[in-house]
């Protein structure tokens, strides 16, 4: 019992684990590339929510400015991304990943 | 507010957070998730006030549900015509991806709760910590902070010429 | 100046990159430009060459300046590896006798092979890029004097060539580049690890320091003893030398590792067979050459009989195969391995006159397989088809495409007054007076009565007698009652039409030339292979050791 | 500084090279498409070797004159092992170069002289006279030649020509498969002689004659004695293909497919008799047994040939097995050691055979080429002067007295009989018995060709429709595009032109004993036997056998005084009733000594005998053809087998083709599947299996190759299968290998924390 209402770091770590994890299974999987960017910010949250979480259990500073910049950064590639993004529906049309595979040539 | 308040608001949010972000992961409406991915913003931001930090928690609120969220609604819209009712998108391998998920999360659990000597520090941080982010970004983090700021520059200037590249490009065509 | 003749075509390459997809003529005559220019450097190269500088090791004192010529040297790579010392990597040009004649046949070939692609409509830009890429890197490999220079150049040349035979072949082409990129990969492989051991193994004696240069690695005193390779070292010598040996083999190619050769011929274009066979094979022998016996002379001398065992099958193995192919591409691929096989014999005799008949077999095989070549895709552009059953006759109506086979077909098949004659005689004049390889000769010269048997056969069958039940060609009367020749879809001239006329002709006059004074090309290599032949010595070994 | 001789000699060399270049590709443009060109350049090369002639045969008159010249071809610098070593090319000329030269150019201008009448109108016309030009250079090349590189050189290119001359008429089957096989039974020839170069080269490191001959002179051969003989037999090899020999005579009667200006140049006059020749120039080498090698497969040949010119039908057929028989003779002369007496019957040979088959190719060319014997006949009133020339040679063939084949091959047949004697009898009587058997059935057949061809009546009317298409077998048509409507006529028959009839008068003029000899009954009082003498063997003989000693044990004596007293030869030799016997040579060899020795002794039982056995022959010719006493025909059924098993050449093509052609083709065959089937089977196969396995894997399609032959391979191709897929260009994919990698880190990781 302790260990569900004393709320330590574990915890923490744990829903950021599975945020992770979820944003991952988003990358990998869909084929919208808008869902894919939507697992990108998943991600990226997630290891914000670590960076905070040792910040505090550490005392220190570093962890709260790193994800201040891991924010920044974050609205920075969604802006980017969404103009790629936009870009390839206009030259393919369509935001179907798995049919965007020009690489493969 | 005692411990037991306490941890049950955690675990709801806690669940917000993650039951959306599942949503956003599988639903197959892009609509759909673009609005649970709002749910686990605002569940993460929560979480951010948890760990003390307040000031990142609103700027998560506001970039992300502000900027970013709103960033992606356009980009739903303008990639799928609202004519086309069919918002769902496929998704590859769900089997193979979900059972990597699995994995996935069962490794980095095992390894939190194995490796762990997570043993908290003698300093913890308390209340807010508004004043030292200003502290430190004007002093320790001053070069990083400038190089934030040149970024999200290009990062504009980039996103604005591709948008604008894209319609030369096509009046050429 | 060696610099110049490598890149040339790279620069090439570029320009064509910025022109248009669309100006075909531009790119063709941009890289037939390039093409022309590497060889009048050749040219020039040929004439400043000093035929009495040997080449191989270094002149007394460890220099390479007194016995190389050309040299450019300049360090490319420097590494710091910590306890491993310093690590340089250097950009190390020269020509010797060995590479010398190769250096014109490349030019030459690839003059004759950008002319050959004059027809080639689908995408013109791309074909000609990586033409000149493999340009580039044929010539590299020949005259880079670093190994690890040379493996760059070794690797770079199959990119191009999996794509040529893989995007412009015939309709087995994927299966034949995949089979061709495959075998030569599994073949270099092991010659990165070869090379990594005997960086380890060999210093230069003027620097101090473990060096790639094939120079230093030439002379056994260069060698550290107690190094993997080093000369007390008998186990991993070996080992090194069989591993190199089969990576060269590869691309000879040498009996039980041929198959991809007829595959890769067959579907390739015309002009990348006329540069793989013209070329890209004289790379495995010259490799042995270069690197594989000088490097290892005590094995080479060991395995001297298996070295002839595996010539002698390649000639009459070769020859047999190709008296049973309904391909005439395809025997002429098999025929190319037969005379690869007398390369082979000639290395084995160990001593001058087989190895120079070996190294001057390479330069006639290059020129003779270039015309057989040309010869096979003359009638298939007409005729789309190469079934050695499907004509008859041919030579009374094509009289001098006739004319021309015959010069090439007699060149092949070692006919005096031509140069393969000289260049297979001297391979068995040698053969025979190395004591080993005796009784290989004597089985050997079966080849010359199997060679001459598929050739003449397919020659009859094509050419002469009278037009077959079943010809892929049609006769028809003109008013005067002459009969002639007319193909099916051919709109083309019927026989020869210039720009066929210019690739072959200068390559009969380079073969008949050839055939009856040798000395312009031999006199370059003599001093090199008496070099060589003295390296390999035995004795030179067990004063070493 | 170059002799004189020498300059002239490139100039007689190069001239028929100049002519077939400038015909080859210009004989179009060229009014009467250049044959004045061919015509004129002979003309020349005959005159400045008529020249050669008479300075060298008549003024000087040294039997020991010689003149070289040579020049580096190939310069090998300084050969570790050897020293400096360099190939030369070079020009010798001695009596019988000079003898040579003058026969060569003087039967190829009456050829080429001949030609513009027999090939009128042919539409390579011009490019006949080119590859004429070309056979002329190549044969002169291997007269001139004064090594074994160079005569190996141009006995190829001899080759080439005859391939060329033979195919002339290419789109004829018949003759596309003749030039085919007469150029690689001579390869099969070749290979042995270069064999036999290549084993004196491996111990000299030189190809000269000379330099080998005084090498081998001076013991320097390190090889056992067998090497050198196996030497000898090899280099004997070239001659048997290009001479015809057994067993690789098959080639020369195909050989006739071709026009019949160019049988009698190349394949009766010229060309195999180069194969003697070469015999001739390496004769001092040959050892003891590699010189009985050779007498018996001359005397066979010359037997076997004999027996089956009797039977054929195509005149060219007989004149072509008789030339083999000839040959024959010519190698088994050199065979017994009668050295001058071989080559001396090559001259005469090479006269009266070139006068034979250019007669018959007058009777052809009137006839409207038809070629068979059996419809021919009376023709003696049509053709007065081809019957008049070509009886003087059938009589010279035959070996009357009074002609010059009488003299050279008695001289041979004594030889025969004199070694048969030094060898101590027994089967070495074989050979002169073959001989002279050879003799009388040459006599037979040359009086049934004679008669059939040209007394009686015309039976051209006899010709049955049909016989035209039966017998393709064997019979050799002339040119398809016409004379054929003419078949079954005769009204045209009429004697040939001048241009065709000068050549065949001189060649008959030449056929006569006053040629030669002032003695109708002795060659060797000839300028030819003197000149041309049979050189000493090199060979370093063993001590004299036991068995020899005690049969010719006088012999020997008398022959060791033979060396060393000059005069005591002359003594002896001048008993015997040789004039010239002053001049003979000095054997230091005993058994050389002793074969001249019995050879003089069997001067006139060669005589007699021979004289004996061309009465026999005649005299059976006339029996069965003239006064028809047998009937040939039921003689023929009497003794079928025997008949057909000579009509058949001896099955010998039968036995070619069941054995070697059909064993090449099968296991050329074989071969070629197992090249497709097992060792890229092998190739393949792995890749199938390792793609059944990469399937199994549930991530490799059919895309997968193979390429890979061992275990390392196998890996490579799996890898490069598996990456292949693996490459769809979709980040995605990318990124869940990235996972699939880092949660095996994860997988290692945890198992680690076990521990």
């Amino acid at each position: 019992m302790e260990m569900f209402t004393a709320i330590g770091l574990n915890h923490f770590l744990t829903i950021s684990a599975i945020l992770f994890s979820l944003g991952m299974f988003a990358v990998m999987t869909r084929k919208n590339a808008i869902v894919i960017l939507m697992g990108v910010e998943l991600i990226l949250n997630a290891a914000n929510i670590n960076f905070l979480t040792f910040s505090k259990y550490n005392g220190g500073m570093e962890g709260v400015m790193f994800s201040l910049f891991v924010i920044v950064l974050a609205a920075a590639e969604a802006a980017v991304a969404l103009a790629i993004v936009i870009n390839i529906f206009k030259t393919f049309k369509t935001v179907d990943v798995s049919s965007v595979d020009t690489m493969k040539e | 507010m005692n411990q037991l308040t306490l941890s049950i608001i955690f675990y709801v949010f806690a669940a917000l957070t993650v039951v959306s972000a599942a949503f956003v992961v599988f639903s197959k409406n892009v609509i759909y998730s673009a609005f649970a991915l709002m749910f686990t913003f605002f569940g993460v931001a929560a979480l951010y006030v948890f760990l003390s930090a307040d000031f990142i928690a609103v700027t998560q609120v506001v970039v992300y549900v502000g900027g970013i969220l709103v960033l992606l609604l356009f980009g739903v819209m303008f990639t799928n015509t609202i004519m086309q009712t069919d918002l769902k998108t496929d998704v590859l391998h769900v089997v193979p991806g979900t059972i990597l998920l699995l994995l996935m999360i069962a490794g980095i659990l095992y390894t939190f709760y194995t490796t762990g000597d997570w043993m908290p520090g003698e300093a913890q941080l308390q209340g807010s910590v508004v004043q030292r982010i200003g502290f430190e970004t004007m002093s320790r983090y001053m070069l990083p902070f400038e190089m934030a700021s040149i970024v999200l520059l290009v990062a504009l200037i980039g996103a604005a010429f591709l948008a604008r590249y894209d319609k030369v490009h096509n009046k050429d065509h | 100046m060696l610099s110049l003749i490598v890149f040339l075509p790279i620069i090439a390459g570029l320009i064509i990159l910025a022109v248009p997809a669309s100006q075909k003529q531009i790119i063709r005559i941009v890289s037939l430009l390039a093409a022309i220019a590497q060889g009048v450097i050749a040219v020039l190269i040929w004439r400043q060459y000093d035929p009495t500088m040997a080449g191989i090791v270094a002149a007394p004192g460890g220099s390479p300046a007194g016995s190389f010529q050309l040299i450019e040297r300049v360090p490319w790579i420097s590494l710091n590896l910590g306890s491993f010392g310093p690590m340089t990597i250097e950009y190390f040009l020269g020509v010797d006798g060995l590479s010398i004649t190769m250096v014109i046949l490349t030019a030459l070939i690839s003059i004759i092979g950008i002319l050959s692609s004059w027809p080639i409509q689908k995408q013109v830009k791309g074909y000609f890029i990586l033409f000149n890429l493999l340009s580039t890197a044929m010539m590299g490999c020949f005259v880079a004097l670093d190994f690890f220079l040379f493996y760059v150049f070794w690797e770079l040349m199959l990119l191009p060539m999996y794509f040529l035979i893989g995007i412009w072949g015939g309709p087995n082409r994927e299966y034949a580049a995949i089979k061709f990129f495959l075998y030569t990969l599994f073949g270099s492989v092991f010659m990165l690890l070869v090379m990594i051991g005997l960086y380890f193994s060999v210093v230069d004696p003027l620097t101090g320091h473990h060096t790639f240069s094939l120079v230093a690695m030439a002379s056994q005193e260069n060698y550290v003893k107690g190094s993997i390779l080093g000369p007390d070292s008998v186990m991993w010598r070996y080992a090194a030398f069989i591993v190199l040996f089969v990576g060269f083999a590869i691309k000879v190619p040498m009996f039980p590792f041929h198959t991809w050769l007829p595959d890769a011929h067959v579907e390739a274009p015309t002009p990348i067979s006329v540069i793989l066979a013209g070329v890209l094979l004289k790379l495995g022998t010259y490799g042995m050459m270069r690197i594989n016996f000088p490097l290892f002379p005590e094995v080479y001398q060991a395995g001297l009989y298996v070295i002839g065992v595996f010539g002698a099958i390649n000639i009459i193995y070769g020859a047999f195969c190709a008296l049973a192919q309904q391909d005439l591409k395809k025997m002429v691929a098999y025929s190319s391995i037969s005379h690869m096989g007398y390369v082979l014999l000639g290395l084995a005799a160990a001593n001058s006159e087989g190895m120079l008949g070996a190294l001057y077999q390479m330069f006639n095989h290059g020129t003779i397989t270039a015309m057989l070549f040309l010869l096979v895709g003359v009638i298939y552009d007409r005729a789309h088809s190469r079934a050695i059953d499907k004509f008859g006759g041919l030579a009374t109506y094509m009289p001098v495409y006739a004319g021309m086979v015959t010069v090439a077909w007699f060149a092949s098949l070692g006919l005096p007054g031509l140069s393969g004659f000289i260049s297979e005689a001297f391979v068995f004049v040698g053969s025979f007076t190395s004591p080993t390889t005796r009784p290989i000769a004597m089985v050997s010269v079966l080849g010359i009565v199997f060679g001459a048997a598929y050739l003449l056969w397919s020659l009859q069958r094509m050419f002469l007698g009278k037009r077959k039940p079943d010809a892929l060609y049609e006769l028809e009367k003109d008013a005067h009652g002459h009969e002639h020749i007319h193909f099916h879809d051919w709109n083309g001239k019927l026989d020869l039409d210039a720009r066929e006329l210019t690739m072959l002709v200068p390559l009969a006059i380079i073969v008949i030339v050839l055939g009856i004074y040798p000395m312009p090309i031999m006199g370059m290599l003599t001093a090199s292979i008496n070099k060589l032949v003295t390296v390999l010595a035995p004795v030179a070994m067990s004063a070493v050791n | 500084m170059m002799h004189s001789l020498i300059q002239l000699s490139i100039v007689v060399l190069l001239l028929p090279l100049l002519s077939f270049v400038v015909l080859i590709f210009f004989n179009r443009r060229l009014p009467r498409m250049g044959d004045f060109v061919g015509v004129g350049m002979l003309g020349t090369a005959f005159a400045i070797s008529l020249y050669i002639f008479w300075n060298v045969v008549v003024q000087h008159y040294d039997p020991a004159f010689r003149v070289a010249w040579d020049f580096t071809w190939l310069d090998f610098g300084n050969v570790p092992g050897v020293g400096p070593l360099q190939v030369k090319m070079g020009i010798v000329i001695d009596n019988m170069t000079a003898i040579m030269l003058a026969m060569v150019t003087l039967i190829s201008l009456l050829v080429h002289v001949y030609s513009t009448g027999y090939m009128q109108g042919d539409p390579k016309y011009g490019r006949f006279f080119a590859y004429l030009g070309i056979f002329t250079f190549s044969m002169l090349g291997i007269v001139l030649s004064d090594n074994l590189f160079s005569i190996y050189m141009f006995w190829e290119l001899v080759g080439l020509s005859s391939y060329l001359l033979i195919g002339f008429y290419f789109y004829k089957d018949s003759a596309a498969d003749a030039q085919k096989k007469a150029f690689l039974t001579n390869r099969v020839g070749d290979i042995g002689m270069w064999l036999g170069i290549l084993i004196l080269y491996s111990q000299f490191h030189t190809f000269g004659y000379q330099e080998i001959f005084e090498n081998i002179a001076a013991g320097k051969f390190n090889m056992s004695n067998a090497w050198l003989t196996a030497a000898g037999i090899l280099l004997f090899m070239g001659c048997v293909g290009k001479s015809a020999q057994f067993p690789l005579h098959v080639w020369l009667p195909d050989a006739m497919e071709g026009p019949t200006p160019v049988s009698a140049l190349i394949h009766a006059a010229t060309m195999v008799a180069a194969g003697v020749y070469f015999v001739g120039r390496i004769f001092v080498i040959l050892t003891p047994d590699a010189l009985h090698f050779i007498a018996f497969i001359g005397a066979v040949t010359a037997f076997m040939s004999a027996t089956i010119a009797i039977t054929q039908h195509d005149i060219k057929r007989v004149l072509a097995y008789s030339t083999v028989s000839q040959l024959g003779y010519m190698v088994m002369g050199l065979g017994v050691g009668a050295y001058s007496a071989a080559l001396f019957h090559l001259l005469t040979h090479a006269f009266f055979k070139a006068c034979l088959f250019l007669g018959s190719g007058a009777i052809i060319h009137a006839m409207h080429h038809e070629q068979d014997m059996r419809w021919m006949g009376g023709l003696r009133k049509q053709m007065p002067w081809t019957f008049a020339t070509f009886s003087i040679a059938t009589l010279a063939l035959a070996g009357l007295p009074l002609t010059s084949g009488f003299m050279s091959k008695d001289a041979i047949l004594a030889g025969a009989l004199g070694f048969a004697s030094v060898e101590g009898g027994g089967i070495y009587y074989i050979i002169p018995v073959l001989g002279f058997a050879s003799a009388a059935m040459t006599a037979f057949y040359m009086g049934r060709q004679v008669w059939l061809v040209f007394f009686g009546e015309s039976r051209t009317h006899l010709k049955p429709a049909e016989e035209h298409h039966d017998d393709h077998a064997h019979d050799a048509h002339g040119h398809d595009d016409h004379g054929h409507d003419d078949h079954g006529s005769h009204h045209g028959v009429h004697e040939v032109a001048w241009n065709m009839r000068l050549p065949l008068v001189i060649l008959a003029t030449l056929s006569t004993f006053v040629v030669f000899s002032p003695d109708p009954l002795d060659g060797a009082k000839g300028w030819f036997m003197h000149l041309v003498p049979t050189p000493s063997t090199v060979i370093k003989s063993e001590a004299p056998k036991e068995a020899v000693a005690a049969v010719g044990g006088k012999l020997l004596a008398e022959a060791s005084t033979d060396a060393a007293h000059p005069a005591a030869t002359e003594a002896g030799a001048e008993a015997h009733g040789e004039a010239a016997g002053g001049h003979g040579p000095v054997f230091s060899d005993p058994r050389q000594a002793e074969i001249a020795h019995a050879t003089h002794a069997n001067h006139y039982t060669a005589i007699y005998l021979s004289s004996g056995m061309l009465v026999i022959g005649i005299g059976l010719a006339l029996i069965v053809y003239a006064f028809g006493v047998i009937d040939p025909n039921r003689t023929a059924q009497a003794i079928r087998p025997l008949y057909l098993f000579s009509f058949n050449k001896w099955y010998w093509d039968e036995i070619y083709d069941a054995t070697l052609i059909k064993g090449s083709m099968l296991i050329s065959r074989m071969l070629a599947w197992f090249d497709s089937n097992i060792v890229d089977g092998i190739v393949n196969g792995v890749a199938t299996i390792f793609r059944k396995i990469a399937f199994g894997m549930g991530n490799v399609d059919k895309y997968v190759v193979d390429g890979a032959v061992n275990f390392t391979a196998f890996f490579v191709q799996t890898s490069g299968a598996v990456m292949r897929k693996i490459q769809t260009g979709k980040v995605q994919t990318y990124l869940v290998m990235v996972m699939v990698a880092v949660l095996t880190y994860f997988a290692v990781y945890f198992v680690q924390l076990m521990k």
